[in-house]
């Protein structure tokens, strides 16, 4: 077999090596686009005292809000609390620590991280808590905050299709933080709805190379849930 | 009479213009797609990972892979891009959207606005508001003037955590559209029928009154 | 017409406000998916006094390097000079400022500049010239240079297909620099080998989106110079 | 006898394992594509943009938009994925690529590598060279051990602008392989019947010898 054949046939076999007090990337934007059953398989093993690295931390009951209910996670970085009742009790009540960081600078953070690039300034932030004992400084007449970058143990993601080698492609917006987080994890998981043969993507139209992919396994099921479904007469 | 939320989208969407590359905001921000004005064509941008995000599908051509900001369903029209956040912030820290509105919990004089948590009670977290209001070269914040009991949200000083600092220039509400330039708020328009004086009553901060405010028109 | 069609039918319109002492960026990796139209036009117009980002400097009578038979160059940033005698020339006499960058530094320079990041940390080039004059520091045990971002008056770049919004996308190894580069130009003009209708382009696929384009041509023609033919038996 | 180039190249690719993404410079790097062994496969990654450079084209599938980093015509192999600049050395530098061989005027023994440029004399530019030897995890050199006059090239300090500073642990030469650690050379192995005395005669820098030097095997 090939050293380039990334496929794997079981979700322990996807996770293998992933234990407690991990930092872990999970992908998606709120439960678009996440690896389902990757995070099902971590709410089995029941690993705790997990830095988790999300933009948001799903609903009650479904995506990482099962990590919650488990309280698998001690620290949480993410951008987004939203609706989600347990993660905003878990955070007033300090027994999760919570960082959270403005969206555009979570995603900068983490692709900086796969990309070697261990701290960037930005404008966002400036001014505000999220700057509170960080440096800033001034270039060219505007305010910056310095931010280091992220990586992770296990990056946790989903994609759309990929090939035996973990070539990726995404569908539609649930690409989100995907990309960036396959190139911050030391060990990067695929959880993708079709796995094809090695020439069968396009190579000028892969979304994630597979330099970045350790694993990949075909989802069981996506159940795909939507959290708010809009639709015109 | 007091901007219903429509009639302040519809006085948002009077300052689009045709080539407008946009990002609404959850809330009133959102209805402003309902008022494009005639000959104008705008594309809007969703921060996770949209540029040029349509209507509302059917239910037969609802997409749990195609979602806004708000993590509503929507459709992509003619003409659009899907991307990563990274990119996607990318067009937003860079300067690159023309127009962005959003709403506010409260904004002062100097600019300042907070958004995004109200200490011990409240926590939504800031989503992509702190990039959008640190990006966008032209912000517009849509907001009702005061508070059901009547306390003004146009303030000296913000109270709340900020979302920026220095960074807004355009505040609609449902009494007025202000600029903020020079450490104070400057009347520019009132809705019809709403006097200065209640305008004024309704505005902690400086508010800078010319001789002559004349009323939206819609 | 919409505010949206940012097709031009002219090589002096999609030019127009081109003028001496701009800053320009330059797609292309060696004379590999370089603007050779535009490239021409700014030969033509003879515009001087160009601060000129580009990887390569073409060679000799081709690409660039017929902006630096006028002397159309007075501050060259690339990587690379290569075999282009007359770079080599102007650069050793001291005729043409050259600020020499590590290519992947160029890159993220280019792609911080578009995306509103003023400066970042990276490894690449502590401890040498490179380094000289420039901001260093430890971070967790590494040495870093901080390397500030890079932007342009105009983005001249190639891709292989437009649709009238400006979307584009790339054909293989063409695409090098050209999407970071459409992204920092303040006018950025994309000249293509093929433009067509909006909707025409799979939304999933496109490697720079229209926001970044504010002006498309279709090229006249193509030479595609070859700078090593290497072929098999 | 001392080592080919092709022979260079062969010794190098025997530091190639299954499942390698590797990039290779110009000149000896390039030859190592040639000997990669039986039962190994390794992905080239040209930063130009390219992930799985496969072998020259013929006549009839020659593609000016197809070159690897050298400008050479080149083809992709099953399972490539093209890419932008940004990209490339975001995997580069982020540390994504297994091995990177490379070539260089000299070395010394703190680790530090010249290839870029001979003041007043020769400049190429550094192209990617500096970022490849700032991020790659696992760096060979290829290089002659001493110039056409006999003057060493592994020395005790660089004489030449730096490529990078500390970076370098392994490098192969015509001679010899050695490791660099503790601010010295060590001999690890030599050329089949090249003499440690005449290793040692052409190298500058503070070389340590085992008391066993094997001969590389090929």
């Amino acid at each position: 077999m090939s050293g380039f054949d990334k496929v794997v046939h079981s979700y322990e076999e996807a996770l293998e090596g992933f234990t407690d007090n991990m930092t872990v990337m999970v992908g998606g934007f709120g439960l678009c686009g996440i690896p389902e059953g990757l995070i099902e398989q971590v709410y089995k093993m029941g690993c705790s005292g997990l830095t988790a690295i999300s933009n948001n931390a799903g609903v009650d009951g479904f995506g990482l809000g099962k990590w919650l209910e488990k309280r698998q996670i001690s620290t949480m970085i993410g951008s987004y609390v939203g609706e989600n009742e347990l993660f905003e009790k878990l955070l007033l009540s300090g027994e999760m620590e919570v960082i959270l960081t403005p969206q555009g600078t979570l995603a900068e953070k983490i692709r900086a991280g796969g990309a070697g690039i261990p701290a960037f300034f930005t404008a966002t932030g400036f001014g505000t808590q999220v700057a509170e004992g960080k440096e800033t400084r001034n270039i060219d007449g505007r305010d910056y905050v310095l931010e280091p970058s992220l990586t992770a143990d296990f990056a946790l993601i989903k994609a759309w299709k990929a090939d035996t080698m973990g070539n990726l492609i995404f569908n539609k917006t649930a690409m989100n933080f995907n990309p960036m987080m396959a190139t911050a994890g030391k060990i990067t998981v695929a959880e993708v709805e079709e796995i094809v043969e090695a020439g069968e993507l396009d190579p000028n139209y892969i979304h994630t190379p597979g330099i970045y992919v350790q694993r990949v396994i075909k989802g069981n099921s996506f159940e795909k849930r939507i959290e708010q479904r809009t639709v015109r007469a | 009479m007091a901007l219903t939320r429509e009639q302040i989208a519809m006085r948002v969407a009077q300052e689009l213009e045709d080539g407008f590359y946009v990002n609404l905001g959850i809330g009133i921000p959102t209805l402003v797609a309902n008022y494009i004005p005639e000959g104008v064509k705008v594309m809007l941008q969703s921060e996770n990972g949209l540029l040029g995000m349509g209507q509302f599908p059917t239910e037969e051509t609802i997409d749990p892979d195609l979602i806004n900001a708000g993590k509503q369903t929507v459709t992509a029209v003619t003409g659009a891009a899907f991307f990563s956040s990274a990119e996607s912030f990318a067009m937003i820290r860079g300067g690159h959207v023309d127009l962005t509105v959003l709403g506010a919990f409260e904004v002062d004089q100097e600019g300042n606005i907070a958004s995004w948590m109200i200490p011990g009670k409240l926590v939504k977290g800031m989503g992509g508001a702190m990039d959008l209001v640190a990006g966008a070269e032209n912000i517009i914040v849509t907001m009702t003037h005061a508070n059901k009991h009547g306390v003004s949200k146009i303030l000296k000083k913000c109270t709340l955590p900020l979302t920026g600092a220095q960074c807004i220039k355009r505040v609609i509400t449902e009494l007025a559209l202000m600029e903020i330039k020079d450490g104070a708020f400057h009347l520019i328009e009132r809705a019809p029928g709403v006097s200065v004086e209640e305008i004024q009553e309704k505005t902690e901060a400086d508010l800078v009154v010319p001789d002559d405010v004349p009323e939206m028109k819609f």
